[in-house]
């Protein structure tokens, strides 16, 4: 601390140093502007020449005198410590008693910290991420990048991917048979036998599905030619009541990111119309409303109920 | 080489050269030692001139004639010592002869490098020049000869092949420039039918075998054509086979399907330009074959055309159709007109009985056209396939379904089902009406979606349709919060008279072919998402959802739908923003400040205790087209950040 | 194409007390128009009896029904009781014709059953009159649920249907049905519910038998 | 759908009086490429087609009388294709100038419990036999040519012998009885088949004894 009180006592030393060799500079500059402009203007020569050359003793005086000067200002100055060039930093460079600096538990103390906040920055990130409140598919950081990728990595996958995807939910679930057709190209159409109860066609695009439709176990899946019929509707009432709930469900089971949940989850909503006619509506107790079952399935419970008990 | 002729060959045998004379002693004289040139000539021998025509006979032949010169020196050497009787009285004689030959071989070798003047040049030698020109010219002379000669014989025999070959070629051409009549013939009948029927061939270019029933018998004549001058340069394309087609059936056809607008607001339909060309004549196809098939297809559009008019008389429907001379018009949609003509161009003249909307001729819709065509082959398959074998062959003949109606007891549904069946007229009209219809719905889905930027309308076609049946999903989604706003979404069935809306509530609306139905209910579904995404944000951002409301009795009546409405009030009760949003009369958001925070209360006798500053405070409405922010659900994260407090 | 296979049960309604067979008849027709029910064209199921002549075991012979139903037009069912039975189409009858030697046609056994037909959301309700050589002896109402094959599975929504107009003279679950392992309506329903008939009407005629005072 | 098509028949009904026309010939084995290649020129342009059939002849033995016989047949090659039962009346006389022997014929398609059905009713099956060939038709006309075989073990029908060396060839037409045209018709056709086969008419009745 010291050195810092000597250092502002030069200081005034300091400037009135620099001032001097302003000054020096100025009269050096003012010899050589005049020996620049020679001798002229003058009536005679030897005038010319007395002049000129009382004006140069002049200028060289008055540098001597700033020379001068100068060199008593920077006795005032000093010389600057050697040891200490750097002043404050300097001393980080001299070695530290350890025991008695607090340094190394400091920055212990500060490692620790920062591993902590990374770690509640990663929770808080996770849980920002988190469904209920993302706004939007494209505004995850992370998967910004990816997203070019991601995106259209779901909408071509290879048929044995969806193929391997599809038995495996087929095996999930032993009472419904699903076969795998592929009548138009890539694209697979899956026939679902729920039991005795239903038939169900459903088209996909890769693992997104397109549409469905719902016929009854007796009903014809095949048209006159041996094909797939994928659009004749179901001649009863029920059916083409489920179709539309089907349709609906295809709509509320919407998860692009993970399309083998969406299949996963309309499967086993699907399921529940195993108890189609079995069943009585939860919420008004009986089989029947307006001649039909309870068509309804709730998307999270199953429960079944009419289509006009629902709401 | 081997074959020079028989020349009279000294038997001078050529070991003179090297021993003159043995005297009794066994000391022998030889020649002088060989000169410059024979020592090359003898070096020469030695060379194998590859490319000389009997090389081979020069290098199979080097070898031994060595051998053959160190024996015979040895058996010089000897052969006055004691007498060594040859195995064969002419075996001295055979030596001499061959050693000869080795001679000319190298004669000719030499000769054949001095030609080939790169190796060497040829200068006389001074010593004995009469032995070396004797030596020398007499073999070139008859090797070139033989040469001559046997080339000549070479030449010969190739130019008699190219004479051949030549003559072959020139054969072929002249065939296929006048085919045989027959085997035309032949080529024709194993494509078409053809039958004899007095002097004539006739040939059937129906479609009768394949189950039409039209009643055109589509008989053609095969014609040999002789009018042509066989001297004459015959033209590229002559073909002694020709065919008679039926005046009716020629030059080209093709079924034109249009739909036309009564009122501009439908938009275009099959604007696809694909004006028609002849066909190419494919390389290779006979001209008869190109006539056959445009005539055959010239007999199949006017199959289609009169059993679509025959339906056309014979169906009732409400607007009855029209059929006038080569077009029939019907009505699929009030505004709307399905024209299907026939179009036939008969020959070079410009086509004349076309339908008269001829100055825009770019509405046809092709995808019709294929489909008559291929509904007429199904009908004709049909018509084949219903006959078929019944098994066990005792069965008598009929419908294959209808045998099994009895036995399996089918009902009268299914009865009906095998004995209907639609007519070819129907069906177009069904399709053309759905193609109207899914073309029409997509142009007002891309209307709206291009008119409106917020919220967004997404579209996505179903990839596989049906021809009665086409499905398209719509999102309606705001951008950057696609994931919490997502209430909107519709399956929209598109079928031939109406379309079916499914929505993502379970709720199902059938809407009708007029384009302002679905246009008024996508708009109010899309004022109904902004009051979806407020909620769906208020949950997102903590706040309390205190009212919502699908359909608002209140406030003005709009023209289209109902407006909706929504009230939330901040995490800790203090603000309340009210949101109405009407598919017509646009947002409009209101802040209700808590009454501690508003400077300019109405002061009232009543509630001056300070408990009643907890009662709510005024309404303002806020600027909502001076917010900041790019859309609306943006704004009004904006508004709800700005409106909760800091903890 | 396959067969329509569904559920169905065929029972009788006792006629009310005081009312005519027709009469009867007509209070059901309200029922069901006042439930929703659309008129369908008519039915009709009509059954003969046929029996063996000359009998070379000389044990009793079966007898032997054919049957017919408008629903299934081309078919012709033939029964024997408790048997086997078969289904054939309608050139079936040109051969009885021909048999007629070795099974001789019971005149007065003919028994029809004519009637109604409605249909409801996807159910399909017959209700016919059956005559005894031209006499009304009973009604009959066959209630069909078109989209379910397993009887078992849909009774409890049949009964509450079939209450709704029929009021307490709902039927049990058909025999037919309760035999069947799986409880599947075959293949061969329509055999299923000619049984049912010919339940009915052997019902019917031993009620006319026992007392002819029926009405 | 409400109102009945028109085809639809009474309830009670089926095509009464039908006749068969028939004329038999065969040919030998070694002949049968010939007159199939001329039979597939002469006949409706369809596939060729043939077939595999199983025949059970069964008897009712009445108390008098000839017994009745009926002839149900099933398609092996179509498992699911419904029984065929046949019934054949005897020959009419009539005059002779007819070219085709005429006799009434009922044809039932019925269900797969037919074999059992007729036990029931008091039919016991005489014999049996499975035939194979191939089947032409031209127009209404049906030409079978097929080749007998007899079962050896009942009711096994992998296990057969070949009757002869020779094909049977029938050419039958069903038309309601008094239209003798049809055989004019399958006269005129007959002809064009020689000389591969002769078709001639034949009585069973009279071959039989």
């Amino acid at each position: 601390m010291a050195d810092a009180v000597s250092v502002g006592v030069n200081l005034d030393a300091f400037s009135h140093a620099i001032s001097g060799i302003q000054a020096l500079r100025s009269s050096v500059s003012r010899v050589f502007e005049s020996l620049k402009d020679g001798m002229k203007n003058r009536d005679s020569l030897e005038g010319r020449e007395k002049l000129f050359l009382a004006e140069f003793q002049d200028h060289l005086q008055a540098v001597n005198r700033d020379l001068s000067e100068l060199e008593r200002l920077s006795g005032l100055v000093g010389r600057p410590s050697e040891s200490h060039p750097l002043h404050n930093s300097g001393l980080l460079s001299l070695d530290p008693v350890q025991d008695k600096t607090p340094l190394y538990s400091q920055l212990l103390q500060a490692y620790k910290w920062s591993n902590k906040l990374q770690y509640h920055a990663g929770l808080a990130s996770s849980l920002l991420n988190q469904q209920s409140l993302k706004r939007s598919a494209n505004q995850m950081g992370a998967s910004a990048k990816r997203r070019p990728k991601v995106q259209p990595s779901t909408l071509v996958l290879p048929p044995h991917y969806v193929d391997d995807v599809i038995s495996r939910i087929g095996r999930m679930f032993p009472d419904m048979n699903i076969e795998l057709f592929r009548p138009n190209g890539t694209s697979a159409v899956l026939l679902v036998t729920l039991g005795k109860v239903l038939k169900a066609i459903v088209v996909m695009r890769s693992l997104f599905i397109d549409r469905t439709i719902v016929r009854g176990f007796n009903e014809n899946i095949y048209s006159d030619d041996g094909k797939l019929d994928l659009w004749t509707k179901s001649q009863y009432q029920v059916f083409q009541k489920v179709t539309d709930h089907a349709t609906t469900a295809l709509l509320h089971y919407q998860l692009p990111q993970m399309p083998d949940v969406v299949v996963r989850s309309f499967m086993t909503w699907l399921r529940s119309y195993m108890k189609l006619f079995q069943a009585s509506c939860q919420r008004c107790g009986r089989f029947l409303q307006e001649g039909l079952p309870p068509t309804w399935r709730d998307f999270r419970t199953l429960e079944a109920s009419h289509d006009t008990c629902r709401m | 080489m081997s074959s020079g002729p028989a020349v009279r060959v000294s038997i001078e045998s050529s070991c003179e050269k090297q021993v003159q004379e043995v005297s009794l002693d066994g000391t022998e004289t030889y020649v002088p030692p060989l000169s410059m040139s024979q020592n090359l000539a003898k070096l020469a021998q030695r060379i194998d001139f590859s490319q000389g025509s009997d090389s081979e006979d020069d290098g199979a032949e080097g070898e031994p004639r060595d051998r053959e010169w160190g024996k015979q020196e040895t058996e010089e050497e000897e052969g006055t010592l004691k007498f060594q009787p040859s195995l064969w009285p002419w075996d001295s004689v055979r030596n001499n002869l061959r050693s000869a030959l080795t001679e000319m071989c190298v004669l000719y070798d030499v000769l054949s490098v001095v030609k080939e003047k790169k190796y060497m040049a040829l200068d006389p030698v001074s010593q004995d020049p009469t032995r070396v020109l004797c030596a020398l010219q007499t073999p070139q002379v008859f090797q070139l000869i033989s040469k001559k000669k046997s080339l000549a014989t070479a030449a010969q025999l190739l130019l008699k092949g190219a004479e051949k070959l030549s003559k072959s070629v020139a054969e072929n051409q002249e065939n296929r420039r006048q085919r045989d009549f027959n085997s035309e013939l032949l080529r024709l009948r194993s494509q078409w039918k053809l039958r004899k029927v007095g002097d004539k061939i006739l040939g059937d270019l129906s479609y009768r075998s394949a189950g039409s029933l039209f009643p055109h018998h589509g008989t053609f004549e095969v014609i040999k054509n002789t009018d042509i001058d066989l001297d004459k340069k015959t033209p590229e394309d002559y073909c002694p086979l020709n065919v008679q087609i039926p005046s009716d059936l020629e030059g080209s056809a093709y079924i034109k399907v249009s739909i036309q607008k009564q009122a501009p607001d439908i938009g275009d339909l099959g604007t696809i330009s694909l004006f028609r060309r002849p066909q190419k004549n494919k390389v290779g196809t006979q001209p008869w074959h190109v006539k056959l098939e445009a005539a055959q297809n010239v007999l199949l559009c006017k199959e289609i055309f009169a059993q679509l008019s025959r339906e056309a008389v014979q169906i009732k429907s409400q607007i009855p159709h029209i059929v006038v001379k080569n077009q029939i018009i019907s009505q699929p949609f009030p505004g709307l007109q399905l024209s299907i003509s026939l179009c036939h161009s008969t020959g070079e003249k410009k086509p004349s009985r076309t339908s008269p909307d001829k100055p825009k001729p770019d509405d046809h819709l092709y995808v019709l056209e294929h489909n008559l065509h291929q509904m007429i082959r199904e009908f004709h398959k049909q018509q084949l396939s219903s006959v078929v074998m019944p098994h066990p062959a005792s069965a008598p003949f009929g419908h294959k379904r209808l045998r099994l109606a009895g036995p399996l007891a089918y009902d009268k549904a299914e009865i009906c089902s095998l004995q209907q069946s639609e007519g070819l007229l129907e069906k177009i009209i069904k399709q053309a009406k759905h193609i109207f219809l899914r073309s029409r719905t997509a142009r007002t889905i891309d209307s709206l979606a291009s008119r409106i930027e917020d919220p967004q309308i997404q579209a996505h076609w179903s990839n596989i349709n049906d021809v009665y049946e086409s499905s398209v999903k719509v999102l309606i989604t705001s951008q950057g919060y696609e994931q919490i706003c997502k209430s909107i979404q519709l399956q929209l069935n598109i079928g031939v008279e109406q379309i079916r809306v499914v929505h993502r509530d379970g709720r199902v609306i059938t809407l009708s072919h007029q384009e302002q139905e679905l246009q008024d209910f996508l708009l109010s579904q899309m004022s109904q998402h902004q009051v979806h995404a407020v909620q769906q944000l208020a949950k997102v951002m903590g706040w309390h959802v205190l009212s919502f409301s699908n359909h608002v009795g209140l406030g003005p009546v709009e023209s289209i739908g109902n407006a909706s409405s929504v009230t939330v009030a901040s995490p800790n009760g203090e603000y309340a923003i009210s949101v109405r949003n009407g598919p017509e009369s646009g947002c409009k958001v209101l802040v209700q400040f808590p009454r501690s925070q508003t400077k300019e209360v109405p002061k009232s006798d009543v509630i001056q205790d300070s408990k009643w500053n907890h009662l709510r405070g005024p309404y303002k409405e806020v600027q909502w087209n001076r917010m900041e922010g790019r859309n609306f659900v943006y704004k009004m994260e904006l508004l709800m950040a700005a409106l909760t407090p800091c903890p | 194409m396959g067969v329509a296979t569904d559920t169905e049960t065929v029972c009788h309604v006792p006629v009310a007390e005081g009312k005519s067979v027709q009469q009867t008849v007509d209070i059901v027709h309200k029922k069901l128009e006042q439930l929703g029910a659309v008129k369908h064209g008519s039915f009709c199921v009509d059954c003969e009896t046929y029996h063996a002549t000359g009998n070379a075991s000389g044990q009793p012979s079966k007898l032997l029904y054919v049957m017919h139903n408008s629903e299934t037009p081309l078919s012709c069912m033939a029964l024997f009781e408790g048997g086997p039975c078969l289904i054939a189409d309608a050139n079936f009858d040109v051969l009885m014709v021909k048999l007629k030697s070795h099974f001789q046609n019971a005149k007065g056994h003919k028994v029809e059953c004519r009637g109604s037909r409605y249909r409801y959301c996807d159910f399909l309700i017959k209700v016919g009159t059956v005559t005894m050589s031209s006499s009304a002896r009973g009604i009959s109402v066959e209630v069909e649920y078109c989209p379910c094959i397993v009887p078992g599975d849909c009774w409890n929504l049949m009964k509450e249907f079939m209450l709704s107009f029929l009021g307490t003279n709902v039927p049990e679950l058909p025999s037919v049905f309760a035999a069947k392992p799986e409880g599947l309506f075959a293949p061969a329903d329509c055999v299923d519910t000619m049984t049912q008939y010919l339940e009915l009407f052997n019902k019917l005629r031993k009620l006319q038998i026992s007392g002819s005072n029926v009405r | 759908m409400e109102a009945p098509p028109v085809t639809v028949m009474p309830v009670t009904g089926g095509t009464i009086n039908m006749m068969e026309y028939l004329l038999q010939g065969s040919v030998l084995d070694q002949a049968l490429e010939s007159l199939l290649h001329r039979l597939r020129g002469l006949c409706d342009n369809m596939e060729p087609e043939t077939f595999t059939d199983h025949e059970l002849v069964y008897l009712l033995k009445g108390q008098q009388g000839n017994p009745f016989i009926l002839r149900a047949r099933r398609s092996l090659s179509h498992p699911n294709a419904p029984w065929h039962l046949r019934y054949l009346g005897q020959p009419e006389v009539g005059d002779k100038s007819r070219h085709a022997l005429v006799r009434n014929c009922v044809d039932v398609a019925a269900s797969h419990s037919l074999p059992e059905f007729l036990n029931e009713m008091g039919f016991r099956m005489d014999h049996e036999f499975v035939t194979n060939g191939h089947i032409f038709r031209k127009g209404g006309m049906k030409i079978v040519v097929s080749k007998l075989s007899r079962v050896l073990v009942p009711g096994n029908t992998e296990n057969t012998e070949r009757l002869s060396l020779s094909y049977l060839v029938e050419l039958s037409v069903l038309a309601p009885a008094g239209q003798d045209t049809v055989s004019e018709d399958m006269r005129s056709f007959a002809e064009q088949l020689k000389p591969l086969v002769h078709l001639e008419k034949i009585d069973p009745s009279k071959q039989r004894h």
